[in-house]
């Protein structure tokens, strides 16, 4: 009867859904793994915590990003508000000379209003997020530009606590990376364990069930797209963190590392599924290649292409996957229709 | 606003101060005496196109240029775009043109590219200074190169610093700009030339950081595990040395092992320099450079300064300047003087 | 329309209408329900039956009428307040989330929570396997539902309805697309549910099933309330009278062809997993009629003759000639048609207008020196405006505008435009109006008379009767019977298609 | 709740009536458009003339066309693949990668015309390549072009990397031809560029809008499947599209490459939004199917306009980014305002 016939190919289905974070794992130790046979000591502390640290933003972003993805949406304006949050931070660091704290807080409440911008006219207008989020990556790069006014804030003006969030290890593992890791783990435990967030999926999966389980789909992306914001916030107070200075160059760029590395990590561009994890070890991969190349000596001229090889291998192989899984379905289940 | 307001007298007291060790280190002709806008006309207007409008070290040669400018009854109009593209910079030619401004004072984002743009501007009968990083168009249009220092004198100089430090030996490592950036490519040929008088010295690679903190980080964090034995890293470019040095500030032991020079601005390496982190680099002033290549430009305008080798003109408070000859690529330049060395001993004397 | 003993009725709607921009959905909505008793609830596609179920769901608001859950008047503003109000529905297109779990799908928002408000999977799973238990079914709920056969998938939905403990539990056309074994089980939970007080309404096509399962039985016509009659006071035919509400031929007006040479000819059609071994011919002035239950493949195969998909191995020959293998144009230049089943997904482009969508096959045609001429599609357009009488505005209003009904005639006109040979329909009736029905019986008729060669793929069972020369049945991709005008009833279609008589089921 | 109905009337084609009126409203709101855009344009050219002493000056034209023609050239093919539905964000990367293949070959001594046929066919290859993987292939073409545009530009680095050619000891590009970055055609003040815009755009806005193919793509975006059951070879007009594309962009390489007199591997760099917003700012729609060229070639006149106006009068360029988000977003929002108002009085009837 169909119920088992069906169980088998679904198990292997499933177990294949879950190898996939394993999957980019196994990719991320190769990688290493070969570098080291070419530099030893690419595998020493000091490497792997670059490797860590150097991932930790772009992952950090690549969070809100999947749920906002997962939700058929997009959100493109990531990079552009790490860049405005990180230097309204360093400014009144520098001018108003307010506390670490306080700077976190206006910085975080910065990326929230941003997210909320976006998940307003999006939701209520019902206009694409793509062209909304375009818009304000131009918008609040400009407002950015207009605040930075040819100004810069250098490491003299950033208390040395501070900075060293960036580089400060615990048990080995920088301070950076442990908030990262933190937001991950939560965000990863929270997508699976809440009502709202299974929502997420569920509008993403199937936009018409959603409405007719009555799921308010308008709250919910707004809330992912509130969240995208906030973290992306976040990485901007983390981004002074690091690099000690930030002019009105800061985060030019990252919305598409993130859509890349969220895509890496098997999210579905077309939503409903994907894990928050999983895009963060896309983040890690990404960046761990970036170092590899160096590391291994080949030009850095080549880390473009090779990032972008790696990306299409990526979407290419998730296709293949799915296609194998759906006729592994069909032949066991019989002439039955898909969902 | 108070912050320009504060970068106001930055700038004034920066030439002020490098007025005194540009003639130590005996830089233009002695005349440092009060600036007389001999033989420039009132009322020019110059463009300055910097490479972006936001670049802090741009920003403090626009300054210099208004300074200039102010000096001698013109004004200046900068222009430019967001982005390091000359793509961006054709539309601010294209407006100095129709304003019939007198000169145009630009830093090339591209060697070439913008070359057509400023024939057209140099037919139109503005004269062409570059500054910061220099256009290389072969033939047309005639320009002035407002030469930080020596081309060459960067490139030894940089090499003789560090090898200074590291005492000769070792591996060492370029962590540049863009790829593509014009002066950063020919200091680093010059580095190169310069390193077969140190046999054991070995340039084992020059990555890139694109003048963008992150990246220049990953390729610092990548070159350092490439590199176990590095001894030392020349960073000639300000976002590159102050991302490393920011990294070598939180990583002692590699600061250590491993000595870190280039240009950079003393206001983002005080700390590093102060803190032992850095020993020393260069730089030159960055409100001079445009406050000269303003006068370059105001004197060819007003026809008091030709592209003449050897020929002559004052620029304000600096003194007076020769053109050099013509020399490889670059064509007739001035320079504005050998590049002034910070450590701990000068830094604090400086605020750009 | 409410008898007056009806203080002990869980649900009454009387006389709910219903209307859109241009098509009178529902006239006259009424129906009871009793706690305990499966209500079968009849009627043609497009009598109104969909736009019903969906007031009871919430979907729609009635513009009209009143609804009554245990004697109290209510107002349902969406799909959570009918569920709140103890209504569930099972749609005949399973509503689930392919990328969740079988347990979440059923308890979607209302997960089980554990402290802090997480979701206690464990809990969750268990009371999922409870209702299973309840329902005397076996499933994972840990799977996805991705992957599900759409009867299990409907065991989901069911699950889901027992989960809210619904009072009033709504089935449309739920068996469709089951086997016969499936069935079986469906109507155990049925009596399970009803032996726990629900009160069930159940919507069918098959009147076997009816008849074996219900209890009382009403039936509707344009929109329109007929009759409501306890099960054992009507019989199968009045039934389908006062469905159809006049006397089969002048629905079915089929005036007899002699056959031609054969047109269609398909031997050893295979499609892995989705047919098997499909071999027919069509003939000039006949109606080959595929019938079967939805998802035997019907629509596969008319989909893989005309090359929207392709096919893993056998032949299609349109006149003599061999079709290459999934390719649309190929086909349609041998002169093959393809009415699909799905008019707002497949037949029309909504967005265009009437002209647009009536050239759109046909439109290289129309082209001269390459240039597309509007005002020769315009033409084109009116002129079978004109012959297959299609209500509309201007030709150029988007067919979104347009009745269902002058919808499917702009699909035909789309392809009768070219002058086909051969001309495949699938459902050629669903979703359009008893008048309309007749016209396009009418037009069909009209085709073969003048020797067109026509595959009728229809789920309904008159119509199958009423028009077809032939009668093939597929059954879970497989050709399971093939019966003369003569010999095909009700009953042996229905076997064919179910496989009672054929043996093992999958 | 009614947000809920929001993906559905966007994800399927409209059944119920009131989304049937919707549709029809931004049916109509899609026909007034360019309307829209002309009074736009019109406003940014009085406004340019007022401002600034130097917007009415025949250069101003020759130089608009200069700065933007190029760009613009590559908005044409975008706008057919967005009217099918898909985006291309590998445009900018391909104009690069193309450059630089041109670059390294006349570095190393090729003669001009092999090395730009060669230019051209890395172009259409690239375009195959996105082609392949969206239409064959059935990927997501956002994922996949974000794919090509870090692979194009990274194979451009590796060409040409720290080069920029015409390098020390190199030949110049011929003279004749670079010209076309500094004279207008004689006797007008159109640049090349602006011309061979003004061309394709005729051919691309015949295509779209007056043959069956045309008719086609409209069908594939707005409803792929009843397109493909209607006998159009969805898959095959996807994926040659994508092929011209590709040329299209190399070609506008070619020409930023003899307008520079120059290139480097970063050319064009991050130009994709400027014509994904270009695209959109013309009216058409991101879910395809909707849009005419000739809102594109409005959007492209009022981006340009303003540009220079804005360039002239010295305003930020940081303005400038801000106006082109704004523009973005109202092209967008316009539309869907009214449907918008009408959705919150149901909601608040319904309350």
């Amino acid at each position: 009867m169909s119920t088992d016939t069906a169980a088998r190919p679904v198990r292997r289905f499933e177990s294949l859904l879950r190898a996939r974070e394993l999957g980019i794992a196994i990719v991320i130790v190769l990688v290493v793994a070969i570098t080291a046979v070419r530099n030893s000591n690419f595998l020493d502390a000091q490497s792997v915590q670059q490797l860590l640290s150097g991932a930790a933003l772009i992952a950090l972003l690549s969070v809100g990003e999947t749920m906002v993805i997962i939700t058929r949406n997009v959100d493109l304006s990531v990079g552009s508000t790490v860049g405005l949050s990180a230097y309204v931070f360093g400014d009144l660091f520098k001018y108003q000379h307010i506390s670490v704290v306080a700077g976190f807080a206006v910085g975080i409440v910065l990326g929230a209003v941003v997210g909320a911008v976006n998940g307003l006219v999006t939701t209520v207008l019902r206009v694409p997020s793509l062209v909304v989020t375009l818009a304000m990556l131009y918008v609040i790069r400009g407002v950015d530009g207009m605040i930075v006014n040819g100004h810069t804030i250098d490491p003299t003006a950033i208390p040395h606590a501070f900075t060293e969030v960036g580089y400060r290890t615990l048990f080995g593992v920088p301070w950076l990376a442990i908030i990262v890791i933190v937001v991950v783990a939560v965000a990863g435990y929270a997508m699976r364990s809440f009502r709202a967030s299974r929502d997420l999926y569920a509008i993403g999966s199937n936009p018409e069930a959603a409405a007719l389980a009555g799921i308010p789909a308008g709250r919910r992306v707004f809330t992912a797209f509130v969240i995208s914001g906030t973290l992306a916030g976040l990485a901007g107070a983390l981004f002074l963190a690091l690099h000690a200075q930030v002019d009105n160059s800061g985060g030019i760029g990252y919305e598409l590392a993130v859509v890349a590395a969220v895509v890496v990590g098997g999210v579905a561009i077309f939503g409903g599924s994907g894990t928050v994890v999983g895009a963060a070890l896309g983040a890690l991969l990404l960046n761990t290649i970036n170092q590899a190349l160096v590391a291994s000596k080949v030009s850095s001229f080549w880390n473009m292409a090779v990032a972008g090889g790696l990306l299409l291998a990526a979407i290419a192989f998730d296709r293949w996957l799915s296609l194998r899984v759906a006729r592994g379905l069909k032949s066991a289940r019989g002439v039955h229709r898909d969902v | 606003m108070h912050r320009v307001a504060g970068i106001a007298i930055a700038a004034v007291l920066a030439s002020v101060s490098i007025v005194a060790c540009s003639s130590s280190t005996g830089g233009g002709a002695g005349n440092t005496g009060a600036a007389t806008a001999g033989g420039i006309k009132k009322g020019l207007t110059v463009y300055f196109i910097p490479k972006d409008t936001q670049n802090p070290y741009e920003v403090l040669a626009d300054q210099g240029g208004q300074k200039a400018l102010a000096e001698v009854g013109g004004k200046v109009v900068v222009s430019s775009g967001t982005q390091d593209t000359a793509a961006a910079q054709i539309p601010s030619i294209q407006a100095a043109i129709q304003a019939h401004a007198a000169a145009i004072a630009i830093a090339g984002n591209d060697p070439s590219a913008l070359c057509p743009s400023l024939n057209q501007a140099s037919r139109a009968g503005i004269k062409i200074v570059s500054f910061d990083s220099d256009i290389n168009c072969g033939s047309s249009p005639d320009h002035l190169f407002i030469n930080q220092a020596d081309t060459r004198q960067i490139g030894t100089s940089e090499v003789d610093l560090l090898a200074k430090q590291i005492n000769s030996t070792g591996q060492i490592a370029i962590l540049s700009a863009a790829a593509s950036a014009t002066n950063q490519n020919a200091w680093i040929g010059y580095m190169k030339q310069q390193l077969a008088k140190y046999p054991n010295m070995k340039l084992v690679t020059t990555v890139y950081g694109n003048d963008d903190p992150a990246t220049s980080l990953t390729v610092l964090q990548g070159l350092l595990s490439a590199y176990p034995d590095l001894k030392g890293i020349i960073s000639p470019t300000t976002v590159g040395i102050s991302t490393a040095a920011q990294y070598f500030d939180t990583h002692k032991d590699i600061a250590a092992k491993i000595v870190l020079t280039g240009l950079g601005l003393p206001s983002q390496m005080k700390s590093y320099v102060l803190d032992g982190t850095v020993k020393s680099f260069e730089l030159w002033n960055p409100s001079n450079l445009g406050y000269l290549a303003g006068y370059a430009a105001a004197s060819l305008a007003s026809g008091s300064a030709s592209l003449q080798t050897g020929a002559s003109f004052k620029a304000g408070s600096l003194g007076s300047y020769q053109v050099a000859a013509a020399s490889g690529t670059t064509g007739p330049s001035v320079v504005l003087g050998p590049p002034t060395v910070f450590d701990a001993s000068n830094i604090s004397q400086f605020n750009f | 329309m409410t008898t007056p003993s009806d203080t002990n009725a869980r649900l009454v709607l009387t006389n709910a209408t219903k209307s859109f921009v241009t098509v009178r959905a529902l006239a006259d909505g009424s129906i009871t329900l009793y706690p305990g008793e499966a209500h079968a609830l009849l009627g043609e596609n497009g009598a109104g039956k969909s736009t019903l179920v969906k007031i009871l769901a919430g979907v729609y608001r009635p513009d009209g009428g009143e609804l009554r859950i245990d004697d109290t008047p209510v107002e349902f503003n969406g799909p959570a307040a009918a569920r709140a109000a103890g209504v569930s529905i099972i749609y005949q297109e399973p509503t689930l989330f392919p990328d969740l779990t079988v347990a979440e799908n059923i308890f979607t928002g209302r997960q089980r929570l554990g402290t802090f408000r997480r979701i206690d999977r464990r809990a969750m799973n268990l009371d999922a396997n409870e209702i299973f238990a309840r329902l005397g079914v076996r499933l994972d709920p840990e799977q996805p539902a991705r992957g599900l056969s759409v009867a299990d998938q409907q065991i989901v939905e069911i699950a889901k309805a027992l989960s809210f403990n619904s009072q009033v539990l709504v089935m449309d056309e739920p068996t469709a697309a089951l086997t016969t074994v499936e069935v079986e089980r469906l109507f155990e939970v049925m009596r399970t549910l009803r032996s726990h007080g629900t009160a069930v309404l159940f919507i069918s096509h098959r009147l076997d099933e009816v008849f074996a399962s219900c209890q009382r039985v009403t039936v509707m016509r344009d929109g329109r309330f007929v009759r409501t009659e306890p099960i054992e006071k009507v019989t199968v035919d009045d039934v389908i009278h006062s469905m159809v509400g006049r006397d089969l031929a002048t629905l079915f007006p089929k005036t007899a062809t002699v056959a031609g040479e054969p047109v269609l000819e398909v031997e050893n059609l295979c499609t892995a997993g989705v047919f098997d071994n499909i071999s027919l011919t069509v003939r000039r002035g006949e109606i080959v009629a595929l019938a079967g239950l939805v998802g035997a493949g019907r629509s596969e195969v008319a989909r893989a003759i005309f090359g929207i998909d392709r096919r893993d191995s056998g032949s299609v020959r349109v006149n003599g000639r061999t079709l290459p293998n999934g390719d649309p144009l190929a086909a349609m230049a041998a002169g093959v048609a393809l009415v699909p089943e799905d008019r707002r997904q497949q037949g029309l482009v909504m967005a265009m207008g009437v002209d647009q969508n009536v050239a759109l096959a046909s439109i290289r045609r129309l082209a001269r020196f390459g240039l597309v001429r509007r005002a020769s599609e315009r033409r084109l357009a009116s002129n079978w405006s004109a012959r297959l009488r299609i209500k509309s505005g201007r030709v150029r209003d988007a067919v979104a505008t347009l009745s269902g009904g002058n919808q499917q005639k702009v699909v035909l006109a789309k392809w009768l435009a070219r002058d086909p040979s051969l001309l495949i329909i699938d459902e050629p009736t669903r979703g359009i109006d008893v008048g309309t029905k007749a016209e396009v019986h009418r037009i069909l008729d009209g085709l073969v008379g003048d020797g067109l060669a026509i595959l009728m793929i229809s789920s309904e069972l008159p119509e199958v009767l009423g028009m077809a020369d032939r009668v093939l049945v597929l059954r879970e991709g497989r050709l399971t019977g093939s019966f003369s005008r003569a010999d095909a009833d009700e009953t042996t279609i229905m076997r064919a298609a179910t496989g009672q008589h054929a043996g093992a089921v999958a | 709740m009614t947000s809920d109905m929001a993906t559905r009337a966007r994800h399927s084609p409209g059944d119920e009536g009131t989304d049937t009126a919707g549709r029809r409203a931004r049916w109509r709101s899609a026909a007034r458009w360019e309307v829209g855009l002309v009074v736009v344009l019109i406003g940014v050219l009085v406004f340019g003339a007022g401002e600034s002493s130097t917007f009415v000056d025949p250069t101003t034209f020759f130089y608009l066309g200069i700065n933007i023609g190029y760009i613009a050239i590559m908005a044409l093919p975008m706008t057919l693949i967005v009217m099918t539905g898909e985006i291309d964000l590998s445009v900018a990367s391909m104009l690069g990668l193309s450059g630089s293949v041109l670059g390294v070959l006349w570095h190393h001594g090729w003669s001009f015309v092999p090395a730009v046929v060669v230019a051209l066919l890395v172009g259409a290859l690239g375009g195959a390549l996105n082609g392949i993987l969206v239409a064959k292939a059935g990927l997501p073409s956002i994922a996949v072009t974000i794919g090509t545009l870090t692979l194009f530009r990274g194979l451009a680095e590796i060409l040409l990397g720290s080069l920029t050619v015409p390098a020390a000891g190199d030949r110049q590009f011929p003279a004749a031809l670079t010209n076309i970055g500094v004279a207008p055609i004689p006797g007008t003040q159109l640049s090349y560029t602006t011309v061979i815009f003004l061309v394709l755009a005729v051919v691309c806005g015949v295509v779209l809008h007056a043959t069956p193919l045309g008719r086609a793509m409209h069908a594939v975006g707005l409803q792929p499947e009843a397109a493909q059951f209607s006998g159009i070879r969805v898959r095959r007009i996807k994926f040659w599209l994508y092929v011209v594309s590709g040329v299209v962009c190399a070609f506008a390489g070619m020409l930023l490459t003899l307008q520079n007199s120059s290139v480097s591997y970063s050319a064009g760099t991050g130009l994709e939004l400027n014509v994904v917003a270009i695209v959109l700012f013309g009216g058409v729609s991101i879910f395809g199917g909707r849009g005419t060229v000739v809102g594109v070639v409005l959007s492209v006149a009022i981006f340009g306009a303003l540009q220079m106006a804005l360039t002239q009068l010295n305003v930020q360029p940081e303005i400038q980014n801000i106006i082109t988000g704004a523009l973005l977003l109202i092209s967008v929002v316009v539309p869907n305002g009214g449907e918008a108002i009408g959705r919150l009085r149901e909601r608040i009837k319904r309350k």
